[in-house]
């Protein structure tokens, strides 16, 4: 249950059969041809995979570096790749009798997959969401709403992604037995990082069929946003073992990871023990976890998941932080040039991959992870862009 | 095990309560700490306060939030058990603290002061048994007691974790978080039975439980109880007079008398 | 260049020849295998094509009448059928050698649709928008200056899509040239009908084989929402000739049909002209257009493109209408039920086909053209929800 | 073609002024008539507004949704004209309007009401040479001339509109709207060479005519012009002038000023 020396199972001791009931139940799961595929006709048929391949024309021209290409997850439905893990594991549920589906979300695209699959199979759904963010995400909560989810406020702490997670897990706690926990990034407990890995790298493995049908070869080098870090696990999953293929890990730098408003946990952080397993975090020298920072909400988290704080001590994956302003660029840049109107967290990922292209040379390629699109994020968009004076 | 701890937990009925160190100001904590030996305590649980605590209900947070405000840390919750000792405390001190801040404290340097300032055992609630191996040895070298915890969830882990457990076990009386409650777990008898099947140490009572006649009821299958949120509720409504010296004294006899009502069914035995 | 009696050219002498010259590009485009393979490429590679078609289990359950599917063109990229035509357009633009393109939005999803390829295709773009509108839809606004194109806020009438359109016909006249005129419907003069019917039949010919494929037979009821009527004909198209097929649209009716706040154009309008085609449009007894009224911005239109209106006299396709209260009612449902989010505009038809699948026996099937996504709709339905007193 | 038009049409070089029928009201659109008349106009173009006028700029837009307000329709456009001839007026009158409004009034009735009311002549800008056999058959038939435009991007088109146009060729200056423009379109000297090689008509010019001197420019290649926004933007700025039964003769006699000097030109040869 560890990655290195990474992961662990750091919960009360109230959760520990939950957990073991979990790995028991996930292990079955996995290997039970009809769970893998009702699963895999799910992802066809309900959340539009396979998602595509799109070559950044425009973008490759302009760089004049590398080839870049963009893994479309902001095709999925709901808008983001949350969707691929969230079937999984509520099927997953499903699987073990367990009726009720408990999660928390921070800007809210988690907590409007989990009502989704909720919806779509029946089951009763709470999110916990921070009371700030429920105000700064209001449509989101009615998304959530009108999907038949109740949204309950974390009114602990900073009232943000933290403090929900923190409820949401207090209410697992609880009840154990009849509810089961659907956690949204490779975070938390094992065996969850392992298990929202095993239903993310639906993304790498796609994304490697396709890119040596589209190119003949795999590429040069991948790059995908890191908040908790599911898209990026999913997608550079199976392409560990091709040692060729650079694998680049991008994290929130905020304003700059040498002020105190970044989400550059790996870059910036330090090991330590955050909603059941140890990996990089941030925290005071007393231990106490900080309040991180980032434009993007999805990113806006203390932790990583442990796999990512072990493939960054392995030198497998490298990581990279990205400002709040690099970030606005690359998807203004990404919008004008090709067409998509990307996600927060994915600008992150975009940024850094046009950096890498410039690099490299035209017969190299750049893979990015697009995690999600940008309508989430308009809002935010819109006072950041009147508060420049520049409109757009 | 120390010699305190030993002793104590050979009581028949233990009656553990719970505070949060530096709920409001370190002088207060030590204050209530000596109180609650004279309203009977025989073992005193003291929360170092932790940023996300994921164990915990609505009313220990707070308290934690309060603490930190005020600047408490390891070193400082240390240093007030040493403080406690030299003001004459008898009774043996458990520090509930959780995983993280004790790691960046540091396993070793954290048991050598803890055992050298007069602290008997530490309870850390997302240790469980499976991550606790090597925290649990170096515990053992100083004789300092780490507590585990059992919950009705525990079902075939119960043995396992009883076996080893040091001092007493602590029994989650239902799932869930720290918190009062007014109604006890159905099952909760049958709960302790298995639990006292396995364990050859005492085995008391943890979680929820707020009122008098639950201690009470509890103590007939226990080996004791531990109240915590009840008192640190208190605790909150006093905040301001147990901040200034000059009223502090009357707020400490007024939590002083309230732990004595929760203590009386296991006085009066 | 009619359906029976429907459509023609109605446009200012200044146009004629552009129009030629439309019909002569696209009539050589439509045979050049180099012009059908690059969109086939796009449509894939950039708008994620094809759709799902999914089983819409929880709601044929519920209603026990037909087994309901829904053909999922929420999923194209923007969050419409409109990319399909769009894409469709803006690569005949090109190929006729015109760099800029003119288009009028309503709500703005055709504006966000021709500002994405138009980026996509490093082309010029200039939106027209009602003032109104672009009020109501600033995101939207927002949207489309991202991707680089200039929104122009038409001024005159009541400022909404009507006048969008003639603004945009105006500049079109002006500008014929180097202009592409864009259209977003099956709407306007010969040969716009059939462009766009041509480019989002997609809709009707995947619709088909997948549906032969997932339950070996064709569907009882065919139902889709008809504004202008794009995604309507894209989907009715391919199943014209087969009799036994009931092809249903679905007009919005408002307030009530009988009221004076509606939009069903077949079910209540009278013959007449609006943008270059002789077609059914709401109009008092001069002949003065009137102004139509929708809960749904994209339903909210005059007139109807002229083949909808030959095959209503010809009762091939049956028209019926819904009111904003149905579509609201049908939207809660599929989001509750099915996990789906639809646009207010495809919402009026869920609600029809939620009443054509109760008449019908568990043997039968109604598939419905899901249009679009209902993110762009949530500020609506929250004001809604809102006035209502309904905390959803 | 009436005898009315076909006179005025043999003039060398045509003065054709544009208003909106019902701009403000219809008794300041009678007296504007009749001072267009004194002006020197030799046809004059009436339009009936449209709710949706596609070919026309802002300024014409804006007339049409001021007399629609104020409830002008075909019927009272017809009517109007009936007044007109009443009143004495004697150049022939060209009624400007669309194909929609014109197609629920019906063709037939509208046509024979416009002839016997003293209508001359009919423009319809969305009923293009393919559209229209239909309609200009009923006109032929009682002598209402429907009037034809050509526009710089007519090209191959010109010769079969020129060929079967009537009363006097409308050759549309440049792309676009209706509406006044500073310059004249570079080529319209060698459009209107191409125009007149087809057309055995008068081939006048319009859209975006404001001043005296593009009049004059204008009529060195053509046979006359046709002047509209600039005049209905006079109108537009007397609205209230003209709505006044005491005020409305000194804002007629100022815009039969400014269509006078407009006029200078043509008259002064």
């Amino acid at each position: 249950g560890r990655f290195g020396e990474f992961g662990g199972q750091y919960v009360p001791e109230t959760l520990m059969s939950a957990i073991e009931e979990l790995e028991i139940g996930f292990n079955e799961a996995i290997v039970d041809t009809a769970f893998q595929s009702e699963l895999a006709e799910r992802l066809a048929d309900f959340a539009g995979r396979e998602t595509p391949l799109t070559f950044a024309e425009n973008l490759s021209r302009e760089i004049a570096g590398a080839q870049i290409y963009l893994k479309r997850e902001d095709l999925v439905h709901t808008g983001a790749h949350k969707l691929n893990n969230a079937l999984g594991q509520a099927l997953l549920a499903k699987r073990m009798g367990k009726q009720k589906l408990v999660a928390e979300t921070g800007a809210g695209q988690h907590g409007v997959a989990t009502a989704t699959v909720a919806a779509k199979f029946g089951m009763e759904c709470l999110i916990y969401m921070g009371e700030e963010d429920m105000k700064r995400q209001q449509l989101n909560v009615l998304r959530m709403e009108l999907l038949g989810a109740t949204v309950i406020p974390a009114v602990t702490g900073s009232k943000t992604l933290k403090d929900a997670t923190n409820e949401a897990i207090r209410h697992w706690v609880a009840h154990a037995e009849d509810t089961f926990y659907l956690i949204g990034s490779v975070v938390g407990p094992h065996p969850y990082p392992k298990i929202v890995r095993t239903f993310q790298r639906i993304i790498g493995d796609e994304s490697r069929k396709q890119f040596i049908n589209q190119t003949g070869k795999l590429p040069s080098s991948i790059v995908a946003c890191v908040g908790g870090g599911s898209n990026a696990i999913g997608m550079f999953y199976p392409f560990l073992a091709d040692v060729d293929v650079d694998l680049i890990g991008v994290e929130a730098a905020g304003l700059g990871v040498n002020t105190h408003q970044h989400a550059a946990t790996i870059t910036k952080g330090s090991k330590g023990i955050i909603h059941g397993s140890l990996t990089y975090l941030l925290q005071d020298e007393h231990g106490q976890i900080t309040e991180p920072y980032s434009i993007s909400a999805g990113l806006d988290y203390p932790g990583v998941g442990p796999e990512h704080a072990y493939l960054a001590d392995q030198n497998r994956v490298e990581y990279k932080a990205i400002t709040d302003l690099e970030a606005l660029d690359a998807l203004k840049k990404l919008a004008e040039q090709e067409g998509i109107i990307c996600a927060l967290e994915s600008a992150h990922a975009v940024a850094e991959a046009l950096k890498e292209a410039k690099k490299r040379s035209a017969e190299e390629t750049v893979l990015i992870c697009l995690s999600g699109r940008g309508d989430k994020d308009m809002h935010t968009l819109q006072q950041r862009l009147k508060e420049e004076g520049n409109h757009v | 095990m120390s010699e305190r701890l030993r002793k104590a937990v050979t009581k028949e009925k233990l009656f553990i309560p719970f505070i949060t160190a530096g709920d409001p100001t370190i002088e207060a904590t030590i204050e209530l700490a000596l109180s609650l030996e004279r309203a009977g305590a025989d073992v005193i649980e003291l929360g170092i306060p932790y940023s996300d605590p994921l164990a915990d209900g609505p009313v220990i947070q707070a308290a934690s939030k309060r603490a930190l405000t005020a600047g408490m840390t390891f070193a400082k919750a240390l240093e007030m058990v040493s403080k406690l000792r030299e003001r004459g405390l008898n009774a043996p001190v458990i520090l509930f603290t959780y995983a993280n801040p004790l790691l960046q404290y540091g396993f070793t340097q954290f048991v050598n002061e803890a055992s050298a300032f007069g602290v008997d055992g530490i309870l850390v609630p997302d240790l469980p048994f499976e991550e606790s191996e090597e925290f649990g040895d170096i515990c053992a070298k100083e004789d300092l007691a780490l507590i585990s915890l059992v919950a009705p969830t525990s079902k075939e882990r119960v043995e396992k974790i009883a076996s080893s457990a040091k001092g007493f076990l602590y029994c989650v009386s239902s799932l869930g978080v720290t918190g009062t409650r007014n109604e006890l777990h159905p099952d909760l008898k049958q709960f302790l039975q298995v639990v006292k099947n396995s364990a050859s140490i005492p085995c008391v009572v943890g979680f929820g439980v707020s009122q008098a006649d639950q201690v009470e009821e509890i103590n007939r299958y226990a080996d004791g109880v531990v109240v915590g949120s009840a008192i640190v509720k208190q605790i909150g409504s006093l905040t301001n007079e147990l901040s200034q010296p000059e009223s502090r004294s009357a707020a400490v006899a007024k939590v002083e008398a309230f732990v004595k009502q929760l203590h009386q069914p296991v006085a009066s035995r």
